[in-house]
């Protein structure tokens, strides 16, 4: 056993007692499946992002392998929030005291309407705003224009009484401005980095490979560009920031922290390797007390201190 | 759900490229269900990046081991086909539904092609045991490819083989002997995997003879727990005619033949 | 031996025996070094990117590897274009009878004094213009900016006679608004993609890897990413592309022509195995020839077709 | 240069983590000069993406095989660690610029710490076989970390060793041993590598004894054949007192102590 640090962070009002949470979408509760590990230990779940309205998604292939990454297409598929809140909370909020609860719509007033009725919602202590998802071709991008990503915040801000964490998009110029744009809409806490707009093409049948043709790339290969993202906007703008993008393993969450997150989420690495966010939250503690701190907060933004 | 790291017990290329590997990991065989499979990891680097899914050739609770029959196909299985004895290998399993035999069922067939075959030998060991009557349809391009011929064999009361070379036996549809044999032959149960064509005959066999009917699919899999919604089917339109998708690797991999369209 | 295809290309006014180059700053050639394969077999051959003056260049470690990728901060050093032209072209031009030369700038008045210089030099069959070397953190990058794209591009084409190649940046909200920008200013051919901003730290130290803290990412990671943005300029402007970003192998180099690409640069993949583009030029040819194919061009664009 | 899949003759683990590789590659052996290094691939898929670079420790020309001596730190040696008998590895060399002696050589020291000891086997060798002298200074953290101390030993004139521990010689600098030869012993050329410490104190020795004086550098390596321009160091500042870098793997990596900062 090792020494106890302290692993509490806090995203402004949002209390986690560590820093690790699962990437949206990447992770899911069933009554019947258990993972092999207790998801008490993380420092929150969330949900896959949710609409209005139930969703098909896209056909498939839905998702493919690139070298150490994975395209998806999923076209963020659901059941729609109410299905949520009747089937799904309930799972969420045995599994972990801290639920966020990911949102997704076409536009600001579909994000307003979904913020209104999950407000009304007991145990919900965040949500984090998908206004990036790059799967389906024709869906504006919000997270690619700073005038409506301050716009759809505003009007989430006005709706929701908990924090709000709006998840930015890494196909942009200049995340910083966006970043910006959601801090002036009253963002509490930024997450970032979502997919890569990518492709992959089957050179047999000559067509793209997956069935919405475009994806978007996660895993170690983007690592380095989200934590780049991470370092800029951890420089530019004074909320605190959720690191997301490639981690598989805790070294790559240190670097994270070190860029100036205050927390992060795992996703593709969790796909392959359930147990990864326990050997995170393990391998920082260990990392902290190797180097001789008490506490995850003395590490944060270290590396441009 | 168990997450293990497992020993290679041994393996074997029994064809070219179609290796047949043994593996303990009792965990797993304990809970493991004919139909059921695991995710499978022979690399600790990133390149492959995803597991591999993998049914369950056959299962030896007693040993606490069980064989995959595998094709290679691509990286994953390039890597895999260099396994030796007491490699290590990482697993998630077992996952997804497995097959159910209900008590009054008395005679099952077994219907594949190809590689396809990988999923029945489990099936008919486990009918076996319980005293179920197994007739075997197998079909494949060539003779070499009719795998675990021998295996089930042994075991079926009867075996059709046909082969497209008609290298061995007849030639022509596995699905016309079993429809053959359904005129006369009351089964309650046929489990087919492995080619659409085989499925889609089953299906309208199913009609007229109104058999319980199941495929076992496959999908392009990332993480095999339902968690990434990447493994879809569609399933077949209900009245309502609303499209749907279902997971294989949560509401199957084994289907009802007349719940899902491939 | 396989039967003969056509392999050569036209780009616009710029032909090509076959449609594989290396990539500008993956490749130099020296009196002394041969590499392990005769260098007259390539489409063509490309300087490092050139400037004006000298340039020292970033501190080191000015490279880093990450999961599939590489993370440099080169910061384009070199000795100027009068040093370029009396030493490195001669070595260029007996290993290839097509030289492309890369150039670079800040601005684009430096861009128009060196297209001129080099329009007096003999045996230049185009020169690549880098508008997006995200290294140098101060610098501006052109790139990202469709009005100084339009710009830079027209002054280099009044000044320079032969076909002149534009470099894009993947780091910009939508990459094909700077292609139309590229192309009003006078592009005869588009290259893309040039490196994704990343960077890296180092957890025991707590710092940046890279001298220049920040850099940019190549190799097989970010192929998904550049397909992609070859896929959508290929659909929206109507000049021959140079697909580049990851290409280790004739499959990907395939996939990237299949997606649009007339011509493909390897990178990356060249620094590792020196000989990779002659097994590239092998490997096109063959699947021409499985597939039923007579020329290169046949394939191009397929995907989409 | 070339470029050549090469068989592993095979590999011993001389202490923990320290490893001598012997690998079989004829037509680089043929042009291989100590201080030259070769670029590593054990790796076929791409995660590690690059190569390594590794000095040659010692150089069979009759047999066509060399050795590498290397450190286990990290994805690629530690991969290479596993490499058995008649493995293969993909190999570009030799590459840099090696040692090169002149005819009036008659004495050389070579001052090494660590596993910076590994170019300096191959330099006694191919001395020894010129006839020219060669004293050792070797220093370590502990005995054990005294590499290939034997077979210098062997072909040395004198070795002098220091442990920092003093487990092993007389604790102290090895530079301060190397002083006192000076003092009445004059050497033609001294080789160091592994220690910035090292190369300094060598540099202020060259200044009251005029002898040659080499460092062979280190420096994280994209390509290994001055095509990515990343492997560099500062070059001492010239009268202009303008900056300028070197390639180690070009330019390199053997260099006079006083044209390159460490
Ligand atoms: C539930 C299930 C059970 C399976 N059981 C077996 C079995 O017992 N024996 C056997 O030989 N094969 C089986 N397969 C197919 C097997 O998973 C693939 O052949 C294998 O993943 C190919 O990996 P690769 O890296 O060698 O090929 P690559 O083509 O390099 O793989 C690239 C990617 O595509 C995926 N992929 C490729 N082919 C398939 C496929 N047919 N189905 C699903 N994903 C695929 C891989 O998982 C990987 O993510 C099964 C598939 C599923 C979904
Ligand atoms: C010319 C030259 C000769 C060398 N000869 C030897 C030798 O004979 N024996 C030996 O043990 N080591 C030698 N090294 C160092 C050796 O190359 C590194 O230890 C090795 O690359 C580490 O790889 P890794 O994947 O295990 O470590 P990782 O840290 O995982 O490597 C990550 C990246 O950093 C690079 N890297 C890490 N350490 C070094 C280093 N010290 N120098 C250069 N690049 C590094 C790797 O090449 C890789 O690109 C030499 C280095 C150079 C430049
Ligand atoms: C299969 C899959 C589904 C995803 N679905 C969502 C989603 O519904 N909402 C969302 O905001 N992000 C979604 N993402 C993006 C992830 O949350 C995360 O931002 C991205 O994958 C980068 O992290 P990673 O490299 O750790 O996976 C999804 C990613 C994957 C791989
Ligand atoms: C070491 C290195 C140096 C580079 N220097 C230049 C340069 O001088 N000019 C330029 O336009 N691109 C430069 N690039 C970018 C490459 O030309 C190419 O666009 C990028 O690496 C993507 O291709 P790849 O993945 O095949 O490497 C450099 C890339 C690397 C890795
Ligand atoms: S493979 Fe992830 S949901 Fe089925
Ligand atoms: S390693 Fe590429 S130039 Fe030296």
């Amino acid at each position: 056993m090792i020494e106890k640090v302290n692993m509490s962070i806090n995203l402004g009002d949002l209390r986690l007692k560590n820093p690790v949470m699962p990437a949206s979408g990447t992770f899911d509760l069933y009554e019947d499946n258990h993972l092999p590990y207790d998801t008490k230990i993380l420092g929150a779940v969330i949900t896959k992002t949710i609409f209005l309205e139930k969703r098909l998604g896209n056909p498939p292939p839905r998702i493919c392998e690139s070298t150490s990454g994975l395209i998806n297409a999923l076209g963020t598929p659901g059941e729609g929030v109410e299905y949520l809140i009747k089937k799904k909370l309930p799972v969420f909020q045995k599994a972990n005291q801290t639920v966020i609860v990911s949102i997704g719509g076409d536009g600001a007033k579909e994000f307003k309407l979904l913020a209104e009725r999950l407000d009304k919602v007991e145990g919900i202590a965040a949500l984090e705003l998908d206004l990036s998802c790059p799967n389906n071709e024709d869906n504006i991008i919000i997270a690619k224009d700073e005038f409506l990503t301050e716009q759809t915040v505003a009007k989430v801000k006005e709706a929701f009484t908990k924090p709000i964490i709006i998840k930015l998009s890494p196909n942009v110029n200049d995340i910083t401005k966006i970043a910006k744009a959601a801090q002036r809409g009253g963002a509490d806490i930024l997450s970032l980095i979502n997919t890569l707009s990518a492709m992959a093409i089957d050179i047999k049948t000559k067509k793209p490979v997956l069935g919405n043709k475009i994806g978007g790339l996660s895993g170690p290969a983007i690592k380095p560009i989200a934590l780049k993202m991470v370092w800029d906007v951890a420089h530019t703008v004074d909320l605190p920031i959720i690191g997301i993008g490639g981690i598989s393993n805790s070294e790559d969450a240190i670097e994270f922290l070190l860029a100036g997150a205050s927390a992060i989420e795992v996703g593709t690495a969790a796909l392959i390797n359930p147990s990864v966010m326990l050997e995170i939250i393990q391998g920082i503690e260990q990392y902290l007390v190797q180097q001789g701190y008490s506490s995850i907060e003395e590490i944060i933004g270290l590396a441009f201190k | 759900m168990y997450q293990v790291d497992a020993k290679v017990i041994n393996q074997t290329e029994v064809i070219e490229n179609h290796f047949i590997l043994k593996i303990f990991a009792p965990e797993i065989v304990k809970k493991a269900i004919p139909g059921q499979f695991v995710m499978l990891s022979a690399w600790s680097q990133r390149d492959p990046l995803l597991r591999r899914p993998f049914t369950f050739n056959r299962i030896f609770c007693k040993e606490g081991s069980f064989e995959l029959l595998y094709k290679k196909v691509g990286k994953g299985t390039e890597i895999m086909s260099n396994l030796k004895t007491s490699d290590q290998v990482s697993l998630l399993g077992p996952l997804g539904n497995g097959i159910k035999f209900t008590q009054n069922m008395k005679r099952i067939a077994i219907v594949s092609r190809g590689i396809g075959v990988a999923p029945m030998l489990a099936i008919v060991d486990s009918a076996k045991e319980k005293g179920i009557e197994v007739y075997a349809y197998l079909s494949a391009a060539t003779e070499n490819l009719l795998l675990r011929k021998e295996e089930i064999k042994e075991k079926a009361k009867l075996i059709y083989i046909t082969t497209d070379d008609a290298s061995l036996g007849a030639g022509g549809k596995v699905t016309d002997f079993l429809a053959q044999t359904l005129i006369d032959t009351k089964m309650d149960a046929v489990y087919t995997c492995g080619s659409k064509r085989l499925k889609n005959h089953i299906e309208s066999l199913k009609e007229t003879y109104g058999f319980k009917a199941w495929v076992i699919l496959e999908e392009h899999m990332a993480c095999g727990i339902g968690a990434c919604k990447g493994c879809i089917c569609r399933a077949k339109k209900a009245n309502n005619h609303q499209d749907r998708y279902l997971l294989v690797c949560k509401d199957g991999p084994v289907f009802p033949v007349d719940e899902v369209e491939v």
